[in-house]
């Protein structure tokens, strides 16, 4: 922690953190992407990351998912120590993530993408099949309730629009996510229409006593929906403050890392 | 606003689509008009004889085993990963197959579950070593391309005291109950009673000249709908398409890639295993060439059929038009007056042409750029 | 001693397996340290390669078959100034003198496919099928083009691969589209002759089939009267015999004074009997 | 055009355009993505092309800059019709593209990546190599002035963070671009600080005459810096307005195509 | 603020790295491990004769051979394609070579440029067709496996009226100026100076055990040097990579993909020519079966060398030492005591233990994972 921030620490939990992480770092190579991280959700809590590009969000995220092996640090799941050996074993726990790359298969078609790992059967025995008609309602329903409406849920992935490919994968992780939604920058490629569909999801399972991890560079949209706002830059951790203790504008210099921005003409208000 | 009804069954958005157009999309029926197209040629150039009902068993025995190496050549391709020691494990577990028989002597319903459980052992040790190794499969089942070949080799020499030939299978298996399963013709009694009403041709001695269905093309015809039910209808199916698609992203999706790959691994090599078995029983001997290239012919069978070699994409179905293509070409040619000098050249100007053909079909109905 | 043989046959070919047997027999009762090297498939510049790693390593004696005197010539001059004695065995019977080996043991590929050509024709044959299964192998060419010769009537080369069940097809085929073809020379025992006796019994015709080299199932086949006869060049005193002159030379510098012919050796229903056991244990 | 909407068209030009597009259609087999769409592009200007998730801004771009061929319509350059074979044709008229995919190599080194196509080369006759010291130094001050600092110029590109690697795409094209950048959604993934130089970046070359077409779902972006803006929905032309002609609401309206958005609480302005 | 220096010169994200790990992440010299292991194994194994002068340029002239096509492959293989018919290509212009010499009695001056115009323009082919019909290069090139290989049988029966062997090349280019290039040994002068002086072995007559440098070595390491110059410092080079790494997004950057995948297949091809001049003047004949499964061996060659078979990653120099890899462990049997019967095993398990071993070193010096 540098001396020099604006940032007040998170208060004392009120319920117990879902997920726990602590001095996490992680190293590629001779490439030291994390330098030791701490960070917790709680139930019903919009924990939002913050920060610079390269600052390490993604790669957080994805040791909280169990993509990645952190090089050092301790991850807790409701309270006990754990260690992820692959996303499956996350997902079991109840961690649903949307990831930047978006883990999607262009050449399948859209229902099979979203159901990918967790498909519905019916019959059993050897008769155990996809419930393949279930599967495309399903399909359909999420992605209209987030404002898109496929032609046809046979689609394949990669004839999508970008847009349409993130709300497929959102659409997925909200579906599944039991205990925690993390979603890293969701609405990047998204419509202004779906953008606001995606904010009041996540606002609608918080509700429901899920914790929402939030990656965002738009400073607007993690106001909007986050409780919490936890910054990261060149691999640290800058502090985490709580929802009406920071302004958009302070905000949005940590989120540079505190570096001037260029000076614009033009309707941008204070923030970007 | 032109669109106020987001529920709208019609799409503005989409052109009507003919049947024919909804079909080819389908990687399994690409391989359909190459199928047609060779028939057609045949028809035109070949023997009449191709064509009756002895000479298309007669193609569709050879096609009938490459086919069943195919189809567990194409859904391992599909996950994503080669197997070119196919060929070599033919040899290898025939050889231990008549070995079990033989040398062993013992009965069918042991010698076949034991060869069905080593070479899935010996599959699930390619793709154990593929895995933890990150290696590509290309080089490591190449390895046992060349190892399980020597073996077969060294194990051949071993069981008969310096032959490469190990015979006596037949007699071994003489009479029990579980060998007509894996050998001989199907449905005999059928084309005997077809043959006596003469719709079956038969021999002057009144013999028909097709005592049955040969077993091959029965395993053949179960293996391709199972497979495609396993890969359009269930889970696994989906698991398969994925990890071969994009093995990164399927892993993140919570697909577990490494088990998927292990157990295709195992699936193709006790496809192998079947082949060996049937084809040691029919010829009641072994020896240290069978299935030489038989993985390379499977592959080919399997691209016909429209599998990407990058993973990800293709069809049992379309493996199962393949290997008939492959199958009907190679014998084919025997049946025209060509000289047999340019049976190669034939041989590569067939699969061009139709897998040209399919495609060029493909692109037409489906109306791609 | 140390003998190397260098052979253009792989150890995985059942007819170069009895050779290699051959030779695995003698370095037994001679006690010579015996190394047998073969190509991974009919490869002469692969073979040239082999023959030079034999030559560095000086052994006593090299044993060499000669497919192809261009390719080889140069290696085996080199062996022989470097002082190496040279026995040529199997195939190269019109170069070996030339190109300084001591002898040649073995038979010309092309005399014994005429030796049996001829047997088939005086059989009554007429209109033969040559099954090749694997074209441009100088040595299975030289037995089919022979056979041509000796055999007289029409000859069609028929190519096919290694496979049993697809030289079955391909054999049915081939009889199925010319009803004329009475006679099928096939070339290799076990790979092409076993599935050539099965096609021409199922073609309910009569058909004289002929094979080079043994193998037990096809002998029982001559035995039974489904195949005429094979032609064995008892190869494995090619293996053999070279080695024992080697070792002899080595020991006592002793050497026999002419080639030795190993075949032909037409195996027909009466010897065929005797032979099935060898052939089983790979002598034969 | 349907009635009901609020745009003004774009006024006559006073310059005349750089590229124009007239009557564009693009179908995929049965799928129609693009039904007749117009626009043009001047020297100096920032001309918007907004819209809903896949509206067919994307395919709309790709058949400006060679990627596609359209099913129908007239493409002119500089006065004349053409049609561009290749994306190859489209950049050496000087037309310069980031895609929404970025068309990068990911096992290739930032720096290859960069001069993909075009490398500088130096030496003659059989000697003649890639200026390798060059072409590494460019690309650090291309992405310096967007705002990321690399490692090294020769890390894989696959291993940057997404928007580090947006970055190189964009930087990429800011070099190239001769006459025409096109940018489909530069700043979906860029931090606040990289967005600021980027929105900065399309000022400074709008101001030496090159034309600039700029997508975004960002109101606040386009209306930061473009003088004209037109609006897509479902393949067609909602029409086009200019800079002042309009006001956030009204466009932010038309790109979610009229529909409803969802009610959001926090500290959204009028637009998301 | 910790970072207030953006154009910091050190980068505290940045760790440092050895010397070694630096090195190892070259794909380059990732094969160097598995050369290494091999020639240890070899060292304690083998008859001393292997390491000598004449031992080394033993095996290296079957790997030089191969290696000529592995880079040939390695450089298609990066830029995304394969092509399976360069093993045929080497029968096939080795007949065009030995066809033009022998048969029409050219000059060398004018055959070889014919024999490499004529395998150009059959790769040329090749490429055109993958490119127009958008089908995977493995299916196009194991067409034009056969049909080479097949008109290879025909053309060499057309010639020698009958047998497929074409023979007497040695006398038809006797005294030719341009042979020395092309076939024989290198600084032959050089090596007869060294033995006088006892710095070469003789034989016991007094003759050097090596007359000079195979022109095939000498060649091999042009040929590497040339490569790994394109692939990593002109423009072409860079399109390679970008063409295997992913087309459609070399495309949309502007690289020409089409006119760089045909002139790899042009260049994979004559190399093939190259080989086939060098082994049809050395060998003096030509044969129908020349080349066979070299394809085969140039893939597996790239690739131990650490080509991708997906495209868009590997090196001419790994292909380089792939291919020694590949020629010591095949001949280096020959200098050990092991059995013939074994030598599959042999050679795949030597393989297997060569890229394992390559691979644990990287991932160990560069600490991935
Ligand atoms: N596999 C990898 N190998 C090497 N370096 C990596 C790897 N993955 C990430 N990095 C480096 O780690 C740093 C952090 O990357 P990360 O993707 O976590 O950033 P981010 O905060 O998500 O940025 P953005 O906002 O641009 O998405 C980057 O500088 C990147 O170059
Ligand atoms: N190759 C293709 N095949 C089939 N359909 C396609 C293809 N490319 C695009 N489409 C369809 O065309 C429509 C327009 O896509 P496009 O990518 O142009 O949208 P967009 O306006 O860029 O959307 P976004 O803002 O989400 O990027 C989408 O509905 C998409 O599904
Ligand atoms: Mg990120
Ligand atoms: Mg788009």
């Amino acid at each position: 922690m540098t001396d020099d921030t604006k940032f007040h620490h998170g208060d004392a939990p009120e319920t117990a953190p879902i997920v726990e992480m602590k001095n996490i770092e992680k190293h590629f190579g001779n490439i030291i992407a994390l330098a030791g991280v701490s960070f917790d959700v709680r139930p019903g809590e919009c924990h939002c990351l913050l920060g610079d590009n390269g600052a390490g969000k993604s790669t957080f995220i994805k040791t909280m998912s169990g993509v990645h092996k952190p090089t050092k640090g301790e991850i807790h799941f409701e309270g006990r120590p754990m260690s992820f050996d692959s996303p499956r074993d996350a997902m079991e726990a109840g961690i649903a993530t949307v990831f930047q790359d978006l883990a999607m298969i262009p050449l399948m078609s859209v229902t099979r993408n979203f159901f990918m790992g967790r498909e519905p059967t019916k019959g059993s025995g050897p008769f155990k099949r996809m419930d393949v008609d279930r599967m495309n309602q399903t399909t359909m329903d999420g992605m209209r309730s987030m404002g898109i409406n496929l032609r046809a849920p046979d689609q394949a992935v990669g004839t999508l629009s970008g847009g349409e490919r993130q709300t497929v994968a959102i659409a997925r992780a909200v579906h599944f996510g039991a205990k925690v939604l993390i979603l890293d920058e969701p609405t990047s490629a998204l419509g202004v229409r779906q953008t606001s569909n995606v904010l009041a999801t996540i606002d609608k399972v918080r509700k429901q006593g899920i914790g929402v991890v939030f990656i965002s560079h738009n400073v607007r949209h993690a106001l909007a929906v986050g409780d919490r706002f936890t910054v990261l830059n060149r691999g640290k951790t800058l502090g985490t403050a709580k929802r009406g203790d920071i302004s958009p504008e302070e905000l949005q210099d940590l989120m540079a890392g505190g570096q001037e921005m260029a000076q614009l003409e033009g309707s941008l208000g204070g923030t970007v | 606003m032109t669109d106020t009804t987001p529920q709208a069954v019609v799409d503005e958005r989409l052109k009507s689509e003919s049947f024919g157009a909804r079909l080819m999309k389908r990687p399994e029926l690409g391989a359909i008009a190459g199928v047609i197209l060779v028939t057609i040629f045949f028809l035109i150039t070949a023997d009449p004889a191709m064509f009756t009902l002895s000479g298309i068993i007669n193609f569709m025995t050879p096609a009938a085993q490459l086919g069943i190496l195919a189809i567990g050549a194409a859904m391992l391709m599909i996950g994503g990963e080669f197997d070119l020691s196919i060929g070599s494990m033919v040899a290898f577990s025939g050889l231990f197959f008549a070995a079990a028989t033989v040398t062993f002597g013992m009965p069918l319903i042991v010698a076949i579950p034991a060869t069905f459980l080593f070479s899935a052992a010996v599959g699930s040790l390619n793709g154990f070593i593929v895995i933890r190794s990150g290696l590509p499969s290309f080089i490591v089942t190449l390895a046992f391309l060349f190892i399980l070949r020597g073996l077969s080799l060294v194990g051949l020499k071993l069981a008969t005291g310096g032959s490469t030939q190990l015979r006596g299978v037949r007699d071994a298996i003489e009479g029990d109950w579980l060998a007509p399963i894996f050998s001989g013709d199907a449905f005999g009694g059928m084309f005997a009673w077809l043959a006596e009403r003469g719709l079956v041709e038969t021999f002057n001695n009144g013999a028909p000249k097709v005592p049955g269905l040969p077993i091959e093309i029965v395993w053949f015809v179960i293996i391709a709908l199972l497979a495609t039910w396993v890969l359009l209808r269930t889970p696994a199916g989906n698991w398969i398409f994925a990890a071969g698609g994009d093995a990164n992203a399927a892993t993140n999706s919570g697909v577990p890639v490494r088990r998927v790959k292990i157990s295709l691994f195992m699936v193709t090599a006790c496809c192998a295993a079947l082949v060996a078995i049937i084809t040691v029983m029919d010829a009641g001997s072994t020896d240290a060439r069978r299935g030489f290239q038989k993985e390379f012919e499977a592959i080919i069978a399997a691209v016909i059929g429209g599998c990407l070699l990058t993973g990800g994409y293709g069809s049992a179905v379309g493996a199962f038009f393949g290997a008939i293509i492959f199958g009907m070409v190679v014998i084919g040619l025997t049946y025209t007056g060509f000289d047999q000098d340019w049976f190669q050249v034939f041989l590569g100007g067939m699969l061009l042409i139709a897998v040209l053909f399919n495609n060029a079909i493909r692109k037409r109905v489906t109306g791609e750029r | 001693q140390n003998i190397i043989v260098v052979s253009h046959g792989q150890a995985n070919d059942p007819f170069w397996s009895v050779v290699k047997n051959g030779v695995d027999e003698a370095a037994r009762q001679t006690g010579a340290d015996v190394d047998y090297r073969a190509p991974e498939t009919f490869d002469m510049v692969a073979m040239s390669q082999l023959i030079d790693a034999a030559v560095n390593q000086e052994p006593d004696g090299l044993v060499v078959s000669i497919p192809d005197a261009d390719a080889l010539g140069p290696s085996i001059e080199r062996a022989v100034s470097a002082g190496i004695p040279v026995i040529s065995m199997n195939s190269g019977s019109d170069v070996a003198a030339e190109l300084g080996a001591e002898l040649h043991v073995g038979q010309s590929e092309f005399d014994a496919g005429k030796a049996a050509g001829e047997r088939l024709a005086e059989m009554g044959g007429t209109n033969a099928l040559c099954v090749n299964q694997e074209v441009g192998n100088v040595s299975l060419d030289l037995r089919c083009s022979g056979f041509e010769e000796g055999f007289g009537g029409a000859v069609t080369v028929l190519p096919t691969s290694n496979d049993p069940s697809e030289i079955e097809s391909k054999v049915a085929a081939a009889l199925a589209s010319d009803e004329s073809v009475d006679t099928i020379m096939a070339l290799g025992a076990s790979t092409a002759g076993e599935p050539s006796v099965a096609a021409a019994k199922n073609s309910g015709r009569d058909i004289l089939v002929a094979s080079f080299d043994l193998s037990a199932s096809f002998l029982e086949s001559i035995v039974a009267g489904d195949a005429a006869f094979a032609i064995d060049q008892q190869q494995f005193l090619q293996g053999y015999l070279p080695v024992v002159f080697l070792a002899m030379n080595a020991r006592y510098g002793l050497v026999p004074g002419g080639d030795v012919p190993s075949g032909p050796n037409l195996v027909t229903q009466e010897k065929a009997e005797q032979v099935i056991d060898l052939s089983a244990q790979g002598i034969r």
